[in-house]
């Protein structure tokens, strides 16, 4: 049961940081219908800035983490500037292939930097790991639920409360209904791939708390994403959350139970993708997607 | 009259050069200096160039210049085939492999092409039939060293019942190279393999760790490079499991880096390799220092196993090319021929590693002995003398 | 009109949408060979009736039957197959096609070569085409389109395109052709070339139309016979004249356009 | 006045039959003739060496690839980010096909026979159409975008599913004979470049007939129609569904004869040359080519392989410039790369196909200027 108990955790705590960099990709996709494939490397990039600061800069590491979380905020701006304003108008498809353009070409960037090689650690931040009845849970995980926690009540928030965030939802309705009572739709653009950079970098720092700073493995999670919006639905931010946490379970599970039984293991990497497959056959919307119902 | 002036001169410079025209032995090295694996791949190459730049400056082969040409493939496949083949056509006399799933595919090559392929994967599939001819491995195979830390295990252990291990491997043909062996092995020693977990990409291996203590794991033995290693020994400090679970690894897990990416956790490790340490004090480590210090290399790259692993390959090579260069020219005939009687008085003991380099029809694994090493105060130790694993021979004969 | 005579016949159909319906049991017969036409006022479920006889919308409940085939349950390419054609309120032409790609287009299904055939592209492959060709360059003709033929349809101007979906609905040579607003945003000029049309289809050509018409001057003039949905509702049917006077028709219609 | 049928201008067509031509013009014709015998010529070249007939080679067995790839994302508008996958499939089969049903049937022995390839390579790119079906078969009720996520899927469970199968060694290397061609064994680069060279160009040339002729016909306009507008497809009498089904299998079929040469090539094959970095190669010569385009796939693959000897040189210099501690060399591929990938699709999104249009389009109007 302890066994069963610690999987779950880690699982929650995974799925956190999935539900982190889905919920920046739910928007991208909410707003303008793109399929991100950049987002692994914005997450990468948000870890590194946090760790260039606090290491090189000797800013304390919280600050740090505000600091990146506007530098994102900036990053996201540009990208959508440079990149993705030219694209507006352009077959989706050429929008999408532009992000994979664009994955390359931020992991080229990055390996202009050390942190292209260098596998890094964030100096020690947190107590040691709290112990009781068998169960490890750690301080880090503690902090990255809350961060997901954090940054989902603020967005929740922005899009009931602020006009900017209730005007994104109006884009994410009908865009040229939005247009035409004067809402700007490359602002709500802008404004999601921003807000996809910060919360990328929150995951970044999460992750990279955790696990260590290694490029390949932060913009792998860029690929989890698939599986976990496919699962809560491609244009829902619930569906994000949820779906982020049911991947990060279901693979720690499948890494708990089925690694013993399938010869070689490794479960866990490709368990969310069959998962994915299945999904699309039995209910491809997702769990809270919504079904387009198309006007001709 | 000037004319006359300007041909004798022109004479004179063309007698000039081919006077002192080195003949040229052409070494090619394909790796991966960027993308996957690049944090082992830019050390050995490192190793390689300097190594045939001291060879040059020291004049190591006599008449000749050693060109070693070395570029980047990224990790990828096709990129090791083209570097390969483009060296073909600067008469390449020997060539330095890098990755296991390129050295396997270019077997069929060096058979074809009768030029010898020997590089920083130990694969021991490499040397096995077909094709086997003109591959070679500078140091003892995965296999063998795996092996030996299954005699380790099955030699120490305390308590009742079969000693329990899991073994952690790369998802590659690097990371399954020795699995078959080791079951094999594993069953004449006595020993249970719970399982053979390969690398995800997940982020996570608490799991992992925690199914192994469920089972009853006593020992890991990894097949893999240090990153993980040191991820895992970290998740297993968290856990406690440290003094639960002896952690092992063959040659790429371990090394300086390990303890600077593990810190305390990795502490007790033990690591099976041929290699010195470059603070020991032995005359290759010694020479790898001055060879450091001579090509302006920083302090990381001196005390780095992987560079250990470019001087090495590029000294055999080069000790071939002088085996050769003695008996006449250097072709690549020669240079295959030379590389096949380094054996007995030919010997080669550049000094880097805890045995001899000798290869002959039958023997293509360069040094044959290893040691085992454990993380003791933050330092690799020695804890055994050289030796050879004597179950090796008994579940991989040689083919 | 007696319903045993219908091409069409509509059975109390219901569709909703999350609760909500955007037709309630409405029954709708149509002869073969006529002009029919439904009008109504914006929302009144006048689209969403052609989608569900077009299989875009599934409907809820009732049945929809052509030539005594159930149409409900099928998609819109099995419904096209069985000679429904239908042409677009907001155009849904291949923009990045030519006038003459788009209507060949319309004989995919006319086309009879295999995909082997195909491949080599001469034989029975190239002589489907020519004759598919020649049948499209009938349609090009009857509905003068000669100067537009190797155009590519996102560069027309909107009068022509409107044009060039309705001639490809033609190039299915349909037994029943659905035409949704096919006169919206014309000028007067453009209108009588349609409406020329419209009544050239139907005594050259003898394919029953169904027509979405808010320009009721047209509508009053051309069809055979006249349904008016509102709320998603029946709420009266007949000829011209009758509908004309229909006093519920009179109802709904003000505040939105007038009668006539 | 007399028709001239070598130059464009002021040629008229009198039948449907000419309107049917792949080439307006006899100059067209020649220039493409001359083409082909240039291109035959090439391995008689002097400057041909080793590592050139590498990169042709594989650029024509890509070029394939690609070629599939095209139909299925620049015709029918489906994103395919496996098609790396989809030639690992062709290339397993045909490994598989002669290692375990071959080899003991027909009892062959160091080398195989050129009749059997002839047959293997369709048999191969019959797997892999089966498999592109299979993958594509979630488009009967998934519309957009959802599928270029089950293919991304399906990539990440090819690799894991090789890497855990016995059957195909795990990933490892799996040989399979070299062939003999007539009595003269294909063995040693100085044989197989030069063979693979024309071989491989060949197969291309049918190959690219072929996919002519399917997009002139219904079954290409058809996956046009999909990508445009699949609802007024839909109204047309077209499944969308079955297109898009069938495309991936095309795009399967076309991956799975690259997979297969690819295969005989090397002589062994390896899972890690079926990476999803490779199948983003592939997009991205897709994409600079020319999406939706013939000529786009086959200057496309071409094109990226010959810049990337050239990246190698550049970053070689630029590390020269660059501090040492800064690995200039990693930097530059993804970088460039990334960067040819995001400008094409900003300034010339119809890719180096474009450019070739405007030059063809020159010639059409000679002798007029417009």
């Amino acid at each position: 049961m302890a066994y069963f108990l610690q999987l779950l955790i880690t699982g929650i705590s995974i799925g956190s940081i999935y539900a982190l960099a889905a919920l920046g990709f739910v928007l991208i996709y909410k707003s303008s219908r793109v399929i991100n494939f950049a987002q692994g490397e914005l997450i990468a990039i948000g870890a590194f800035i946090i760790y260039a600061l606090t290491v090189w800069v000797h800013i304390p590491i919280w600050i740090s983490l505000v600091i990146t979380i506007l530098i994102s905020y900036f990053i996201g701006l540009g990208i959508e500037r440079t990149f993705l304003r030219p694209m507006i108008g352009q077959p989706i498809i050429s929008v999408i292939m532009v992000t994979i353009g664009l994955a390359n070409l931020l992991s080229g960037l990055v390996f202009f930097t050390p942190f292209g090689t260098l596998p890094a650690r964030y100096p020690d931040f947190l107590p040691d790991p709290i112990r009781f009845g068998g169960l490890i849970i750690k301080w880090e995980q503690i902090v990255g639920i809350l961060i997901t926690t954090i940054f989902i009540t603020i967005l929740m928030w922005f899009f009931t409360k602020s006009t900017l965030g209730i005007s994104m939802r109006a884009v994410a309705d009908d865009q040229m209904a939005s247009l035409s009572v004067g809402v700007s739709v490359k602002k709500v653009f802008a404004l999601a791939w921003a807000t996809a950079a910060m919360s990328a970098a929150a995951a970044g720092f999460v992750v990279g708390s955790l696990f260590g700073l290694e490029f390949g493995s932060l913009t792998a999670i860029g690929l989890r994403v698939f599986p976990v919006v496919v699962l809560g639905g491609l244009d829902s931010i619930a569906g994000a959350v949820i779906g982020g946490i049911i991947i990060g379970v279901l693979e720690q599970l499948a890494t708990g139970y089925l690694d013993g039984i399938v010869p070689g293991g490794g479960t866990g990497d490709v368990f969310p993708f069959v998962v994915l497959i299945i999904i699309l056959l039995i209910k491809p919307y997702g769990l809270f997607g919504t079904v387009e119902i198309e006007r001709v | 009259m000037k004319k006359l002036y300007i041909s004798l001169a022109l004479l004179a410079a063309l007698a000039l050069t081919t006077a002192f025209a080195q003949k040229e032995v052409v070494i090619g090295w394909s790796g991966a200096v960027t993308g996957p694996t690049s944090d082992a791949g830019k050390y050995v190459v490192q190793g390689i160039e300097d190594y045939c730049q001291y060879a040059n400056d020291e004049n190591l082969v006599p008449g000749y210049t050693i060109k070693c040409i070395t570029r980047d493939d990224e990790y990828n496949n096709d990129n090791t085939l083209r570097n390969f083949e483009s060296y073909l056509d600067e008469d390449m006399v020997a060539f330095i492999g890098y990755a296991t799933g390129g050295s396997l595919q270019l077997k069929v090559n060096t058979t074809e092409e009768e030029v010898p392929l020997m590089g920083s994967s130990l694969h021991i599939g490499l040397i096995d039939s077909p094709d086997n001819e003109y591959m070679f491995l500078p140091i003892t195979s995965y296999s063998e060293q795996v092996l030996s830390l299954f005699e380790w295990i099955a030699e120490n252990h305390e308590g009742d019942g079969a000693p329990k291990v899991a073994m952690f491997v790369h998802a590659s043909p690097f990371g399954r190279a020795p699995v078959e062996d080791a079951r094999l092995a594993a069953e004449i020693l006595g020993v249970e393999i719970v399982e053979v977990q390969e690398a995800t990409k997940g982020l996570d291996y608490t799991a992992m760790l925690q199914r192994w203590d469920n089972a009853g794991v006593e020992y890991m033995i990894g097949q893999h490079v240090q990153s993980p290693i040191a991820t895992i020994l970290n998740s297993a400090k968290d856990l406690g499991l440290l003094d639960k679970i002896q952690f092992m690894g063959a040659h790429y897990t371990g090394g300086t880096s390990l303890i600077t990416l593990a810190g305390d956790a990795a502490e007790n490790f033990i690591w099976s390799t041929s290699f010195y340490l470059p603070d020991e004090n032995q005359p290759g480590m010694t020479l790898q220092r001055t060879i450091g210090e001579r090509y302006g290399r920083n302090q990381d790259a001196i005390e780095e196993t992987n560079y250990t692993t470019g001087l090495l390959q590029a000294s055999i090579y080069i000790e071939a090319a002088r085996l050769a260069a003695l008996s006449g020219d250097v072709t690549k005939e020669s240079f295959y021929s030379a590389l096949l009687t380094m054996n007995g008085d030919n010997e080669f003991e550049p000094g880097f590693s805890v045995g001899p380099v000798s290869f002959s029809e039958d023997d293509h694994i360069g040094v044959d002995a290893l040691r085992l090493l454990q993380v003791q105060d933050g330092k690799f130790v020695a804890i055994t003398e050289a030796f050879n694993s004597a179950t090796f021979p008994q579940v991989h004969p040689p083919r | 009109m007696s319903e045993k005579k219908s091409q069409l016949v509509i059975d109390n159909v219901i569709l909703s949408f999350g609760g909500l319906n955007a037709l309630t049991n409405v029954s709708i017969g149509i002869e073969s060979g006529a002009i029919t036409s439904i009008i109504g006022p914006n929302g009144a479920g006048k689209t969403s009736l052609l989608n569900c006889i077009s299989g875009f919308y599934k409907a809820t409940s009732g049945s929809i039957k052509f030539e005594g085939i159930e149409l409900v349950g099928k998609s819109p390419y099995q419904i096209s197959k069985l000679g429904i054609a239908r042409a677009f309120q907001n155009i849904e032409l291949f923009s990045g096609l030519s006038v003459l790609d788009n209507l060949m287009l319309a004989r995919h299904t006319h086309l009879k070569y295999s995909f082997f055939e195909s491949l080599f592209f001469y034989g029975k492959c190239q002589n489907q085409e020519i004759i598919n060709r020649e049948y499209v360059e009938g349609i090009i003709d009857f509905m003068e389109l000669e100067e537009y033929r190797k155009a590519v349809v996102g560069e027309l101007s909107y009068g022509i395109r409107k044009r060039v979906e309705m001639a490809r609905a033609l190039t299915l040579d349909p037994k029943l052709l659905l035409l949704d607003e096919p006169m919206a945003g014309m000028n007067l000029g453009e209108k009588e070339d349609i409406v020329r049309f419209i009544l050239d289809i139907k005594a050259e050509r003898d394919i029953a139309v169904v027509l979405i018409e808010h320009d009721l001057g047209v509508v009053m003039d051309i069809s055979d016979y006249v349904y008016v949905l509102d709320f998603g509702m029946k709420i009266a049917s007949g000829i011209p004249d009758v509908v004309a006077k229909d006093p519920a028709v009179i109802t709904a219609y003000v505040g939105g356009e007038s009668l006539i | 006045m007399a028709i001239n049928r070598w130059i464009q201008s002021g040629n008229y067509r009198r039948s449907y039959k000419e309107d049917q031509t792949i080439f307006a013009t006899f100059s067209e014709q020649a220039s493409l003739i001359v083409f082909l015998i240039f291109l035959a010529l090439v391995p008689h070249m002097p400057f041909m060496n080793r590592q050139l007939f590498r990169v042709v080679d594989l650029a024509f067995i890509y070029t394939i690839a690609v070629m599939g790839l095209n139909i299925v994302t620049g015709y029918a508008g489906q994103i395919n980010i496996g098609q790396a996958a989809f030639m690992g499939v062709g290339a397993y089969a045909a490994v598989t096909i002669t290692r375990d049903i071959a080899t003991p049937l027909f009892q062959f022995g160091k080398t195989l026979p050129f009749w059997y390839i002839i047959i293997l390579l369709p048999l191969s790119g019959l797997v892999a159409a089966l498999v592109g079906a299979f993958v594509g078969l979630p488009s009967y009720r998934l519309k957009h975008l959802y599928l270029a996520i089950a293919t991304l899927a399906f990539q990440i469970i090819f690799t894991w599913g090789v890497g855990h199968s016995p059957f195909l060694n795990q990933g490892g290397s799996i040989r399979i004979a070299r062939l003999d061609f007539f009595g003269t064994v294909i063995k040693g680069s100085k044989t197989i470049g030069p063979f693979f060279y024309y071989f491989a160009l060949i197969v291309l040339i049918i190959m690219a007939i072929a996919m002519r002729n399917i997009l002139r016909s219904k079954y290409g306009r058809a996956l046009i129609a999909v990508r445009d507008n699949d609802r007024a497809a839909d109204a047309m009498g077209i499944n969308p569904g079955l297109t898009k089904v069938y495309a991936f299998a095309i795009s399967g079929f076309f991956a799975g004869v690259a997979g297969a040469i690819f295969a005989l090539y090397n002589g062994s094959v390896i899972v890690e040359s079926f990476s999803l970095s490779t199948s983003i190669d592939f997009l991205a010569m897709a994409i600079v080519g020319g999406l939706g385009t013939m000529v786009g796939s086959l200057i496309g693959p071409s094109f990226m392989l010959f810049l990337d000897p050239f990246v190698e040189k550049f970053s070689g210099f630029a590390q020269t410039i660059f501090p040492s501690t800064i690995d200039v060399a990693t930097a530059m591929r993804p970088t460039i790369f990334g960067l040819i990938i995001v400008l094409f699709l900003i300034y010339e999104p119809r890719g180096l196909a474009n450019w070739w249009r405007l030059l063809r389009q020159y010639f059409w109007r000679w002798p007029f200027k417009y």
